[in-house]
């Protein structure tokens, strides 16, 4: 069984005792444990069930690299899936439930399919569940998707009950890691006076150097450790951070950190998580290695685990995984596990190694009375749920003449592995260490920061050497060298003496027993949680699956949580030997971000609820929402839909206001309308060519309605242009327009016409914009005073400035519904206001507000085109019938030549009529109009489309523009469109203006 | 996530302050041109695996265009400069000799 | 004229930092060349400060002027002048290829004040607020998350943030979020 | 060719499945070819395989730089979808889609089509009228798409958040038989057809020059010799204007970063596909339960198969916001891929100025989907010199001023 011990455990607080659960059952444990040490404490090994076979899974690992070990962690609102049981840290409270189990972890029907592995191997569902074809989405998938899928989902309806917010930080030299290794780098970094940022994904500092003894400077670890970082604890230039882990490494010296704020303590005042965004002139990885499981049949079996977990369980947490252990190993390292569960008093019954001699640590555990067995392997080891015996034979050979030996536990060490994600996230590349068996950092291809130089460097274990005095002497020299690179001059100092135990070499085993028979390689398990074994590897090579990506992919090999921290090199191992060649030659598959996984919230950030994303408003935003604002979003405006009065639906709202405001006063909110002011002694050739109209021969005071074409031609925008003086024009654009037509404008100036003296600014917000409309509209403005708004004082299409009541205006005379028409502009701090002078005033003429549906309606019962309703950015002004809009008189103007093309000068474009349906009933939104036959593809042959289609109330029928082929020349024609709703739509081809033909009532 | 350094607020500025706007140095083709000018003006980009010069703007910033020489296969910045210029200046061409010796780009060298 | 009122008429908030909507400003945007001695002086008459070079903002209290773009100011007048100012600049600038407009209305003015003031704005802007990198006397344009804006510090502990007046709810709302309590940082 | 089936599954297991042979050959080249595909991605390999299947061409090599699915088809998000608004775009497209539906059962190769349902979420009045214009044309055009409820997407995709205060959801295009595949499977499917029928399939060549005589192609020089070829096709993605630049034209076409991302797994809770446009993302859930989301584009020519990180945090912002609970699932995995987009951000499978060559490319965002109809259009094209699938879709379109621009709908081509 798997116990606490009397003694040990460096990182636990044995005074203070919490309080978890696990699936339910309530268990101790102390503070300063991660879930997996607590749940190991109370004997509880089987932690979790297998992706594919459900085949029962211990905890292997004490960190990151965990695989097995998930769990659910918290519930309803902080519930959270796939967390790792060795990362978590234990708190008062915690609850946690086993996962991918039905109906529960120690019976699991879906355990059926660990039975049925022989006919289930990689690749299976690609030549199986071919026939019959339904039954693919309707029986197989639905399976395979159920028994898939590891955690539980989070409740459908349950927000995130946390925080999160980003931070930018900047730095010139950022260590990722805090093990010894990153320790040193920053204080040698540090020493040179250049920034420092250290961050470490644990809430402690050392890494596991301590756990694996040795001195420094004669000191013990972890005194070295204690005294370093308060060292730099003091050092102003540097900044630490633990539980923040280093996810990713990017372009240009980007790094993402990720900051587990409060994990460990749910439900505090603050942020969740926090994405530190770094920018560093330099990054120095020190994220250690990695040790890979050995490959022998039955290494998934619950009770076995990584050597240097084992001891990390001891050591850190007073923990033994299990009462009667057998090491098995490849090199000196896990002697260090046999010693030290030795001396805790555990049974440590043999140490199998691989290798015919071992080193002076081997030497060391058979004075304490381990037994040592050179050259032998593991045949089997043998257990469901839980180790129970191990069956021993000799490397070299295919398994026979096994010795069995019982046990509870089993520690396996094939080596270590550099952590090289970080250098490898944007473009390091890695060479292959034979002496080792592992890949490091190639030093002479770094990834490639902005200046083209390299700006990631490795420090430690994760650069290659694995004894504590070469860690930390590659450290000083990493952490020197970053802040060279960063522009700093390192001091003069030398890294600190790290003394351990000589190591003797180490012998890479990628399989045990060395020829083991198909039998064993079929139990003998890679990727733990994703269930591929050596025998799958060795399939798809066979197979012809041969680059490692499609071995990879063929087999799920690495796919699994854990991104293969444990299973790639072991898997690429075994495919090169498939494929009789060298692993370096077949190479790894690609590092990707993030290192560990991140919280979709953390990347989120603060942009969440309300502030998910900007909502623009205008002055009188909350006036429209305290009466009645049905909102439309229109880019990140907020304009009001309708007014809807209480027992009014939406629909009435919009034929009230349509009625009212061609009979009586209808007011709109125009603020969100662009304006751009344009200066300059060349601001009128600068317009013309922005415009298709000419706009240097509008007159001071006048207004012009203009037209804007991209240079590929087609309608981008549109609007009233007003000349202020001879210098200065205000040209209004649609909404969401503001800022992209004066980009556009700025562009223009900037990169083609720079010597044109013009100036733009945008002024939009600067104002309040009503537009005051009907037949009523000049008596309220008239009523509340000031300037004379009369017929001959401001005729149509053009503006004065003045005074209307109190208020200082400037007095468009427009009209974007053919009614008579003001649009009165007034700053925005006074837009209120004057919408409630308005608004008072106007009581005694039937002032209604209105919204952009009747806008809407107003300009299509005049044939008003309106952009992104007739536009579509297919559709150029001829199409529109607004060549009287492209001047003949300029010689070039943005667009014209584009209009040349011979698609563009085709007769057969579609073209913008009216249509009226037979029946008076509302032509369906987007509905295209049908010719004959079919196309060469079978299509139905189109003959044009609805662009916009209302219900009129004041005609008491529904209207509709649309682009037709020929349609000017097919007036009176009737043409169909089919609608969705089964229905034919038979409309009449007739003039878009519908109503005031002749456009008296804007007139008066 | 890019850093381009502004010429004109002197900013290094990070991606998401910037605009990308495309290849640099196009020649207008207006009325006059033949289809395959104006064509090639709109459509026919250069694409180069290697030294491009191209167009952003710093439009969470101080709203200036300017133009960046860079490496598209490993992101180096050879070097930004003014938007108001209808070629790459010797400096710019200078850098990205010292590190691509014999790089060539439309007619530039 | 009745009563104009700012975006949030004074909304604040207090967190890691106190957040507080400063009320309306007077903003003229001038476009013109800064090396040009009538536009200096114009300046000069308009807010007693110099000319900035690059990325410099000259304020005391509600007069001021900031480095925009190469060719833009940041003129800052007390609310109730800026008319008269614009229409002296104007007068002053008549015959200069120049563009002064009155943008007081178009903006928000927010301060941020308090010892964790750089980190309630570093949440926001990917911009290096410690105290070597950014001063009083420097103005950076850059975005508040997903909006533009533009800030300088009136002291070491105050910063101000100008943004569209359209996104000042969204803004100020920004800004209590990065200042909800427990969120210090602990960097700057 | 060994048949694959539930029984052969069996029968290979009772000898522990060393049985099983090489899924395609991997021979050395030979001297000549009736026809060279440049490219052994989806599209270059369903080139081939229906220049075998519908034509009888089956001397015929695929040529690929590194390993074969390696490029596009083995980074995309895996959505399958017919419902575009241009007459090309949905012609196109509905072939590959009713192609796919068939797929496994012609390639006798399970590639997991899951027609599973694709739906597109309006969130602006915009979308709302863009998506029913899609719906009126796709029922001309023959691709069965229906405008739906915010009350029925919220059935059939329980966990979105349809009153989100920011933009609610206001209805949807729903393709029922749209869905997903398994990427890597079609490539694999295609590669195992296509060897059984005799062709080559060459991994691990480069293709360093194309030969020509009298402005006709007639070969290639690789990095594993030169072979000769009668019909050349270039079907080569993100590196279409290197090939091309070779065979001495050029193409509008630039090469950006598009990027993805996954969630770990968790269990079923999302059947189907869903795209939101106005916030910029889409989700789907592989049979392997990890969330599939689709990231954006950069705005710069990128050959570094990274992007930049701000595209995955606004796409993931906007997702959180569409699915609350996937809040506290957890980033697995991202990755980018290079395509490459033309001026209308259509693809281009047309002649080229060098006779007997033809260029498959400017996919940009959307390639897997349309991989059979791409394939069996320019197979068409290839053998008899014209295809009605594919002649809209011709490099002269841009001189012309003739564009099939699908963002009019706001149906950005994912």
């Amino acid at each position: 069984m798997s116990t606490r011990l009397a003694k040990q455990g460096r990182l636990i607080d044995r005074s203070k005792q919490v309080t978890f659960t696990f699936n339910g059952t309530s268990m101790q444990g102390y503070e300063g444990d991660t879930l997996a040490s607590a749940l190991l404490a109370n004997d509880q090994m089987m932690m979790g069930r297998s992706f594919k076979y459900h085949r029962p899974r211990g905890v292997v690992a004490s960190g990151a690299e965990e695989p097995n070990a998930l769990v659910g962690l918290g519930q309803g609102n902080r519930f959270e899936p796939n967390q790792r049981a060795t990362t978590t840290e234990l708190f008062n409270g915690l609850t946690s439930v086993s996962q991918n189990h039905w109906p529960n972890l120690e019976f699991d029907i879906g355990a059926v399919n660990t039975h049925l592995s022989r006919f289930l191997p990689a690749g299976f569902y690609y030549k199986m569940f071919i026939h019959p074809k339904p039954f693919w989405k309707h029986v197989y998938e639905p399976f395979i998707r159920q028994s898939a899928g590891l955690g539980k989902a989070p409740d459908k309806d349950n927000r995130d009950a946390d925080t999160y917010e980003h931070f930018y930080a900047f730095t010139d030299v950022l260590v990722i890691g805090g093990g010894v290794a990153g320790l040193q780098a920053a204080k040698a970094a540090a020493q040179s006076g250049a920034k420092v940022m250290l961050i470490e994904q644990t809430a402690h500092w050392g890494g596991r150097a301590p756990v694996d003894g040795g001195t420094i400077d004669n000191e013990p670890v972890d005194k070295f450790v204690e005294q370093l970082v308060s060292e730099l604890e003091t050092m102003g230039n540097v900044t630490m951070r633990s539980r923040c882990m280093g996810a990713g490494v990017y372009d240009h010296g980007y790094v993402l950190g990720y900051e587990r704020l409060n994990d460990h303590k749910p439900g505090t005042q603050g942020p969740r998580h926090r994405l530190w965004r770094i920018r560093a002139k330099q990054v120095v990885t020190a994220t250690g290695a990695i040790e890979r499981p050995l490959s022998f049949a039955g290494n998934d079996v619950p009770g076995v685990m990584l050597a240097s977990a084992m001891r990390d369980y001891v050591v850190n947490w007073g923990v033994t995984p299990g009462e009667r252990v057998i090491v098995a190993t490849n090199n000196d390292d896990a002697y260090r596990t046999a010693i030290i569960l030795k001396q805790a008093g555990v049974d440590v019954l043999r140490v199998i190694d691989a290798r015919a001699a071992a080193g002076p640590l081997a030497e060391e555990a058979r004075q304490l009375g381990i037994r040592v067995d050179p050259g032998k392997a593991i045949a089997k080891v043998k257990g469901g749920k839980r180790v129970k015996k191990v069956a021993i034979c000799n490397q070299e050979g295919i398994g026979g003449a096994r010795e069995e030996v019982e046990c509870d536990a089993v520690a396996m060490s094939g080596g270590w592995s550099p952590v090289v994600h970080m250098w490898s996230h944007c473009g390091g590349k890695l060479i292959w260490d034979d002496a080792n068996a592992h890949f490091r950092p190639d030093p002479a291809r770094p990834p490639l920061g902005a200046n083209g130089e390299g700006f990631v460097v490795a420090a430690g274990a994760s650069n290659g050497p694995l004894a504590l005095g070469d860690v930390l002497t590659d450290a000083h020299a990493a952490g020197k060298a970053a802040a060279k690179a960063a522009g700093f001059k390192p001091k003069n100092t030398k890294a600190p003496a790290g003394e351990t135990t000589q190591e003797a070499a180490m012998q890479a085993v990628w399989l045990m027993p060395a020829n083991a028979d198909v039998q064993l390689r079929m139990k003998s398990w890679l990727d733990f949680q994703n269930d591929v074994k050596v025998s799958d590897v060795q399939l798809a090579a066979r197979e012809g699956y041969e680059s490692v990506e499609h071995t990879k992919r063929y087999t799920t090999l690495g796919m699994a949580t854990d991104q293969g921290k444990l299973s790639n090199i072991n898997g690429l191992a075994i495919l090169a030997d498939a494929l009789e060649s060298e692993i370096p030659k077949v190479g790894t598959t690609t590092f990707r971000p993030p290192y560990t996984p991140i919280s979709m919230g953390a990347i989120g950030g603060e942009a969440r609820g309300e502030v998910f994303q900007p909502i623009r408003q205008t002055p009188m935003h909350d006036w429209h929402d305290e009466n009645g604002a049905d909102w439309e979003p229109v880019g990140h405006w907020r304009r009001t839909y309708a007014y809807v009065r209480p027992g009014e639906s939406v629909h009435d709202a919009v034929n009230r206001e349509v009625k009212n405001t061609r009979e009586n006063l209808g007011l709109l909110d125009a603020s969100t309308l662009g304006k751009l002011i344009v200066k300059g002694p060349d601001a009128g050739k600068f317009l013309d060519m922005m415009y298709t109209n000419m706009m240097s021969t509008l007159k001071v005071g006048k207004c012009r309605y203009g037209l804007m074409c991209s240079e590929n031609g087609f309608l981008i925008d549109d609007g009233v242009v007003a000349r202020i003086d001879e210098d200065t024009w205000l040209c209004h654009t649609t909404t969401g327009g503001a800022e992209r037509i004066h980009g556009h404008m700025e562009e223009w100036l900037q990169t083609e016409w720079w010597d044109w003296k013009v100036y733009v600014a945008n002024v939009t917000e600067q104002y309040a914009q009503v537009a005051v409309v009907g037949p009523n509209a000049r008596k309220v403005l008239e009523k509340l005073g000031g300037m004379d708004v009369g017929k001959e004082a401001l005729p149509f299409m053009e503006w004065r400035d003045g005074k209307i009541g109190d208020f200082d205006c400037r007095a468009y005379r427009i009209s974007f519904s053919g009614e008579l028409s003001y649009e009165i502009a007034v700053p925005a701090s006074q837009g209120q206001a004057f919408w409630n002078a308005l608004m008072e005033a106007g009581k005694e003429f039937g002032v209604m507000p209105y919204g952009t549906e009747c806008l809407h309606i107003l300009r299509a019962e005049k044939g008003f085109i309106m952009i992104g309703d007739e536009t579509d950015g297919t559709v150029i002004p001829q199409d529109l019938g607004l060549h009287w809009a492209l001047s003949k008189k300029k010689e070039d103007y943005l667009g014209k030549r584009a209009h040349l093309r011979s698609h563009m000068a085709d007769p057969d474009r579609w073209k913008l009529v009216g249509l009226e349906t037979v029946d008076g009933s509302v032509i369906p939104d987007g509905a295209y109009a049908v010719g004959e036959g079919v196309n060469a593809n079978g299509q139905r042959n189109m003959i044009g489309r609805v662009t916009s289609t209302y219900y009129s109330a004041n005609l008491g029928k529904g209207i509709a523009m649309g682009l037709v082929k020929h349609g000017p020349d097919r007036m009176g024609e009737i043409i169909e469109f089919p609608g969705t709703d089964g229905k034919t739509y038979k409309a009449k081809i007739v003039d878009p203006i519908f109503y005031d033909k002749d456009g008296e009532k804007q007139n008066v | 996530m890019l850093i381009l350094n502004c010429p004109y607020c002197g900013v290094d500025a990070e991606e998401t302050e910037l605009a990308a706007g495309g290849e640099a140095h196009l020649k207008r083709f207006g009325p006059g041109s033949s289809d395959d000018e104006f064509h090639d003006y709109l459509f026919m980009r250069e694409n180069p695996k290697g030294v491009h010069f191209e167009r952003w703007r710093h439009s969470n910033g101080c709203g200036k265009w300017f133009h960046a020489a860079r490496c598209t296969q490993t992101l180096e910045v050879f070097g930004t400069y003014s938007a108001q210029t209808t070629e790459p200046p010797k400096e710019i061409k200078d850098a990205i000799t010292a590190k691509r010796p014999g790089w060539t780009w439309r007619e530039y060298e | 004229m009745s009563e104009p009122i700012s975006a949030l008429n004074h909304a604040s908030y207090d967190g890691i930092a106190k957040v507080q909507e400063c009320g309306l400003q007077g903003m003229i945007t001038l476009r013109g060349d800064l090396s040009d001695k009538v536009l200096a002086k114009a300046v000069k008459d308009a807010t007693g400060q110099k000319m900035p070079g690059q990325r410099e903002a000259f304020v005391d209290g509600e007069s001021g002027v900031c480095w925009m773009s190469p060719d833009e100011l940041l003129v800052l007048v007390p609310y109730v002048e800026v008319e008269a100012k614009l229409a002296a600049m104007t007068n002053a600038l008549s015959g200069t290829h120049a563009l002064a407009v009155n943008v007081s209305d178009a903006r928000a003015v927010f301060s941020i004040s308090g010892s964790s003031a750089r980190e309630v704005l570093g949440k926001l802007a990917p911009v290096e607020l410690s105290s070597k990198a950014f001063q009083p006397g420097q103005i950076r344009r850059s975005r508040l998350a997903q909006v533009a804006g533009a800030f300088w510090m009136d002291d070491d502990q105050t910063l101000r943030v100008v943004c569209f007046r359209s996104a000042a709810d969204y803004v100020f709302n920004l800004l209590k979020v990065a200042a909800q309590p427990g969120s210090e940082v602990g960097v700057y | 060719m060994k048949h694959y089936s539930a029984f052969a599954v069996a029968r290979e297991a009772l000898r522990y499945h060393t049985g099983w042979e090489r899924a395609w050959r991997s021979p050395e080249p030979k001297k000549k070819y009736d026809v060279i595909i440049v490219g052994a991605g989806g599209h270059g390999l369903a080139t081939a395989y229906y220049l075998g299947k519908n034509y009888g061409i089956q001397n015929v090599a695929v040529i690929e730089k590194g390993w074969l699915g390696g490029g596009n088809t083995g980074r995309n998000t895996t959505i399958i979808r017919s419902n575009y608004l241009q007459d090309p775009s949905a012609a196109i497209y509905e072939k590959a889609r009713s192609l796919y539906e068939d797929l496994s059962q012609d390639l006798n190769y399970n590639i997991m089509f899951s027609p599973r349902g694709v739906m597109m979420l309006a969130q602006t009045q915009h979308e709302i009228r863009g998506y029913q214009r899609t719906a009126h044309a796709n029922a001309l055009q023959g691709v069965q798409t229906e405008w739906i409820t915010p009350e029925r997407v919220k059935e059939l995709v329980p966990i979105i958040n349809i009153d989100g205060p920011r933009y609610p959801v206001l209805g949807a295009l729903w393709q029922e038989r749209g869905g997903t595949a398994r990427h890597d499977a079609v490539a694999w499917g295609y590669a195992r057809a296509c060897s059984a029928m005799g062709m080559d399939i060459i991994q691990q060549c480069e293709v360093t020059g194309v030969r020509s005589q009298d402005g006709r192609v007639v070969g290639v020089d690789t990095t594993k010799g030169s072979i000769d070829c009668d019909k050349l096709g270039v079907v080569v993605a993100g590196h279409s204007g290197q090939l091309a630049e070779m065979a001495g034209f050029r193409l509008p076409l630039e090469a950006i970063a598009l990027q993805a991302l996954v969630s770990e797994p968790i269990k079923p809770c999302m059947d189907v596909v869903v795209m939101a446009n106005t916030v910029h993302g889409y989700m789907s859930q592989s049979d392997k339960g990890e969330m599939v989301i689709g990231g954006g584009t950069d705005g710069f020519n990128n050959y570094t198969q990274r992007g930049s990180f701000h595209h995955i945090e606004e796409t993931v912002r906007a997702l959180v916001e569409t699915f609350p609970m996937i809040s506290r699932l957890k980033m697995l995995r991202q990755w980018g891929g290079i395509v490459d987009m033309t001026g209308d951000r259509s693809p281009i499978i047309s002649k080229t100025p060098l006779q007997g060559c033809f260029i498959n490319g400017g996919w940009g965002t959307g390639g897997f989907k349309a991989i059979p109809g791409s394939g069996w259009g320019m197979a068409q094209l290839m053998a008899t010199g014209h295809s009605p699938l594919t002649e809209a879709f011709s490099l002269d379109r841009f001189k012309e001023g003739r564009f099939i621009d699908e963002s009019v709908a706001a149906g950005v081509a994912h």
